[in-house]
């Protein structure tokens, strides 16, 4: 199993989300975002950090980047994909999310440990989760205040699209949203970090499920 | 303007100047004794500083690199060593404070990628006034926002560091950022220039007229003048240093670098005269090849900018082009500016003409000046306090509340949780604890890094505190369960042409030197920041230490925190 | 030709810079300020104005938080 | 009373957002953008204009790194 993981310039968890993905027991493919296709990529992380300084938005200017032309495609095939933090905003720049991330309500950069619910396990990202589980995961962004307008929001409640719920909201995202999935479900952004909650050492190996996941759904 | 107003409003001495008569054999012209003027400020040249940093012992068994580069080297196992230096940006912040501490945690990052190690680590040591003064609030606010915004940005965790506040730092806080970078030791990079007819290429961002005269800035007391004089403002851009630094480790790899340098303080000027004097050659360069941001740059202005995110490279001719192709792929900017040549001068040449030619031997070596060490007088009223006449609480509950609730005991979360302290997933103890725990990916080995400055202590008994400042960084690692190894050090500290300031100088020092001896942790990097001075007077002296330890098994880590109720505290020690 | 853009918070959408500036200005003895948005300048120099909406949709406002307007100022 | 302020980086200031926008231009595709400069908008609704030119010195703008204009828009 292939997972690919896409360096934008300025990118900055790309190698941790690759050492995740080894850990998770998947090969991890490097994707430059200069790339005109996936290399073959089962699947695709968009890592965090600040894809061209996060600049004018974050995600605003990576959304154009040649690899997202392929990774739409991708998407649109049902390909999972997984966008976190930084990934996550580019997805909704992309519109291949709905809503955006604003920045945070407390106005500064924010990097703690919360905990989360998994509120839906039916999605390639969280396959390998209990419903209702809770998760205790690294945070670590500026702009992570999830925003849709009140009939995007019921409708992605409705059906049943939030994907994570903060249990302690650390941003003022709208309805407590730490992740959400497509239509489809086979694309999902999430603001928290599993890739940094994949081994003990680091205290915690409470994301390792959100990796594993992957694995275990596209070989069913 | 005379000769004599001239090198006045550059910052040289009478005595100076005549010096440089004698080394040059002739009048300079304004553009080498601009390069004199920088080269030879206290920030470049360490002129007050020198004689007593020879204190500070710098070998040991596992130093790979002593003081003399851009960064103290130590040998951590399994081939893998650790770059660090800590360093001082305490008047840009005082002035510009988000852009300034910004500016300072993206020139200690470049110190760190000069050695060719990968910047793992950061951690940051602030000062400031009392925050019921606005002024004070704002330049915390920003410093630590700043501290965030950078280092957040260019993917490299704060770990660790220190906040504390006394009027003494009103109006002249202090920020020191110190960087940890890791390298296989056969990978080590020096900064030394080498190979006649080879080339010298600028990497990264475009020129600009950033902080021309920065370096005698920085040499020079804070006046409501300060304020105003807006050349010096840096502006950061962490989105240019990531690419700088990937860039850089990958030409690195390739084997593309004969050897690399970064550019702070006096810019081009002082990076390319230290790579000659280092290597013993001479480095000619040529202004109109320098790419620039603004139009009309004079090669003056071009030689002292003080513009970030750029780093020097001397290279092989023919690796020139691979290096190019390289850097665009990172959107790095590469140019060949100079090269090296056999004269051992700073040449800088202009328009194919030779606008200004010095040793460069000359130029990295600033006079020294010993002073007369006299004990002020302040430290007798200072150290007269008996404790008998201290009246008892009485209520002790509401002491211990008064006493944690103080901004100077008070929790740090609100502080770290705005750096980014776990990307790179190495980061084994995170904030809070004494000291920050990181692993060595790949191995079982681990090291911890903390930063301590004691400046109250320091003030009232200078020796004492400055051995108290190394005892309580070896405290802090031992206390996580690290192997305490070498230090670098930051020192704040007031005028050195005044008396109280150089006493307080060279005691620290004594202390700091005679604490390292005892306890074996040498000193392998550091830096000086003299004349933080306001009308309000000195700060206090503020040597501020970071200590590297090691932890053979990074597993076998200890943290602060209560485990259990029912266990046993024990109080160890005298 | 030069082209300013002003892009801003849709209405209704939280603005919390907006908001932490206005809760400021008391402290500073500025009376009588009702509200605060905070939103982005742009000033691009280019040659012809053809393709300036597009940009604005593409890429520099995002069009599920911000609206945005532009002109020629010289 | 409406007041829109501009706020943008001070001639020869390095403006990192803006150039990181210039040069992401041309690979989606818009050429012909010499230069970009990003600043901030601010739009206050208050009373009196009598103190606007106060609040930026004081907190709408930073004196060491940007430059100010304002003006009534409704
Ligand atoms: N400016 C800072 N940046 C990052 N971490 C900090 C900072 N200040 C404090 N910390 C973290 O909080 C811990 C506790 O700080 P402090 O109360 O000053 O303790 P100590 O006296 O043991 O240094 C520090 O060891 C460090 O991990």
């Amino acid at each position: 199993m292939r997972v690919g993981v896409v360096i934008f310039p300025g990118s900055n968890c790309d190698r941790d989300a690759m050492w995740a993905v080894e850990r998770a027991g998947a090969e991890p493919v490097e994707l430059w975002h200069a790339d005109a296709d996936l290399k073959g990529a089962d699947a695709v992380i968009l890592p965090g950090g600040f894809s061209y300084g996060d600049y004018l938005r974050p995600g605003a200017i990576a959304r154009f980047a040649r690899v997202m032309g392929p990774l739409e495609r991708f998407a649109r095939e049902g390909g999972p994909v997984l966008g976190i933090c930084n990934g996550f905003q580019v997805l909704c720049e992309a519109h291949l999310l709905p809503g955006a991330l604003l920045q945070n309500r407390g106005l500064r950069f924010v990097c703690r440990r919360v905990r989360v619910r998994v509120e839906r396990a039916d999605t390639p990202w969280t396959a390998a989760c209990e419903m209702g589980e809770e998760l205790t995961l690294p945070v670590a962004h500026n702009e992570g205040n999830y925003f849709a307008d009140p009939a995007t929001l019921a409708r992605l409640e409705e059906e049943g699209r939030v994907v994570l719920r903060y249990l302690e909201n650390p941003n003022g995202s709208a309805s407590d949203i730490a992740g959400v999935c497509s239509e489809d479900r086979n694309v999902v952004g999430m603001m928290p970090h599993p890739e940094r909650a994949s081994d003990p050492l680091l205290g915690s190996e409470d994301g390792l499920g959100i990796l594993c996941s992957v694995l275990a759904g596209v070989r069913a | 303007m005379s000769v004599r107003e001239t090198y006045g409003a550059l910052g040289l001495s009478d005595r100076e100047y005549e010096r440089i008569l004698k080394l040059l054999g002739r009048a300079p012209n304004f553009l080498e004794l601009s390069l004199f003027s920088v080269m030879w400020s206290e920030h470049c040249g360490y002129k007050n500083s020198r004689p007593l940093l020879g204190r500070f012992p710098n070998e040991g068994p596992r130093v790979l690199q002593g003081p003399g580069e851009n960064a103290g080297v130590v040998e951590a196992g399994d081939g893998w060593a650790l770059a660090f230096k800590i360093e001082s940006h305490n008047h840009p912040s005082a002035v510009e404070p988000y852009e300034g501490a910004a500016t300072g945690v993206g020139g200690i990052i470049r110190d760190i990628l000069a050695m060719g190690a990968r910047p793992v680590a950061l951690l940051d040591s602030l000062r400031f006034g009392p925050l019921d003064e606005e002024r004070n609030r704002y330049l915390f606010r920003e410093v630590v926002r700043g501290i965030g915004g950078y280092g957040n940005a260019v993917g490299v965790p704060t770990v660790g560091g220190e906040v504390e506040f006394a009027p003494a730092y009103s109006g002249n806080p202090l920020v020191n950022a110190m960087c940890v970078g890791l390298v296989r030791v056969e990978d080590l990079v020096r900064s030394r220039a080498s190979g006649v007819g080879n080339l010298v290429m600028l990497l990264g961002s475009r020129t600009g007229r950033d902080g021309i005269h920065g370096a005698t800035f920085a040499s020079d007391e804070l006046t409501g003048e300060s304020e105003s004089r807006r050349s010096n403002v840096q502006v950061g851009d962490p989105f240019a240093e990531k690419m700088l630094i990937e860039c850089c480790l990958e030409l690195l790899e390739e084997d593309l670098l004969v050897s690399l340098q970064d550019l702070g303080a006096a810019g081009i000027t002082s990076s390319a005269s230290e790579m000659a004097a280092k290597g013993k050659v001479g480095i000619e360069i040529e202004t109109d090849r320098v790419p620039l941001r603004e139009e009309g740059m004079e090669p003056v202005e071009i030689m002292l900018s003080e513009s970030q995110e750029r780093m020097l490279a001397v290279v092989e001719p023919q690796k020139a082009e691979r290096v190019r192709k390289l850097a665009r792929r990172y959107g790095v900017g590469a140019a060949v500016i100079g090269r090296v040549a056999d004269h051992g001068e700073l040449r800088v040449v202009h328009g194919g003409e030779v606008v200004g030619s010095v040793p460069a031997e000359h130029l990295a070596d600033a006079p020294l000046y010993e002073r007369e060490v006299v004990r002020p007088a302040y430290l007798d009223g200072a150290r007269r306090l008996d404790l008998a006449a201290v009246p008892p609480p009485r209520d002790y509950g509401t002491a211990l509340l008064r006493l944690l609730s103080h901004p100077s005991l008070r929790s740090r979360r609100s502080v770290y949780e705005q750096y980014d302290h776990e990307v790179g997933t190495c980061t084994v103890v995170r904030p809070g604890a004494d000291a920050a725990v990181m692993r060595i990916r790949g191995t079982n080995r681990g090291y911890a890094i903390t930063t301590d400055g004691r400046g109250r202590h320091c003030y009232l008994d200078p020796r004492g505190g400055g051995a108290a400042t190394v005892a309580e960084a070896y405290r802090n690692l031992s206390c996580v369960g690290a192997e305490p190894v070498a230090l670098t050090n930051c020192l704040n500290f007031g005028s050195p042409e005044k008396p109280e300031g150089y006493y307080q100088l060279a005691e620290c020092i004594e202390g700091m030197a005679g604490a390292c001896e005892a306890l074996g942790t040498p000193v392998v990097s550091g830096n000086v920041s003299l004349y933080n001075e306001t009308e309000r007077g000195a700060v206090y002296p503020t040597p501020v230490v970071g200590m590297v330890g090691l932890l053979e098994d990074v597993r076998r880590h200890a943290t602060p925190e209560i485990k259990r109720e029912g266990d046993a505290l024990v109080l160890v020690g005298r | 030709m030069r082209v300013r853009v002003l892009v801003r918070p849709k209405q209704g959408i939280l603005d919390p810079q907006g908001e932490a500036v206005r809760s400021a200005l008391p402290a500073l003895g500025f009376e009588g300020v009702r509200s605060v948005r905070v939103g982005r300048l742009i000033e691009l120099e280019l040659e012809s104005d053809a393709e300036v909406e597009a940009m604005c949709r593409r890429l520099l406002a995002n069009p599920t938080t911000e609206e945005y307007e532009w002109e020629v100022v010289g």
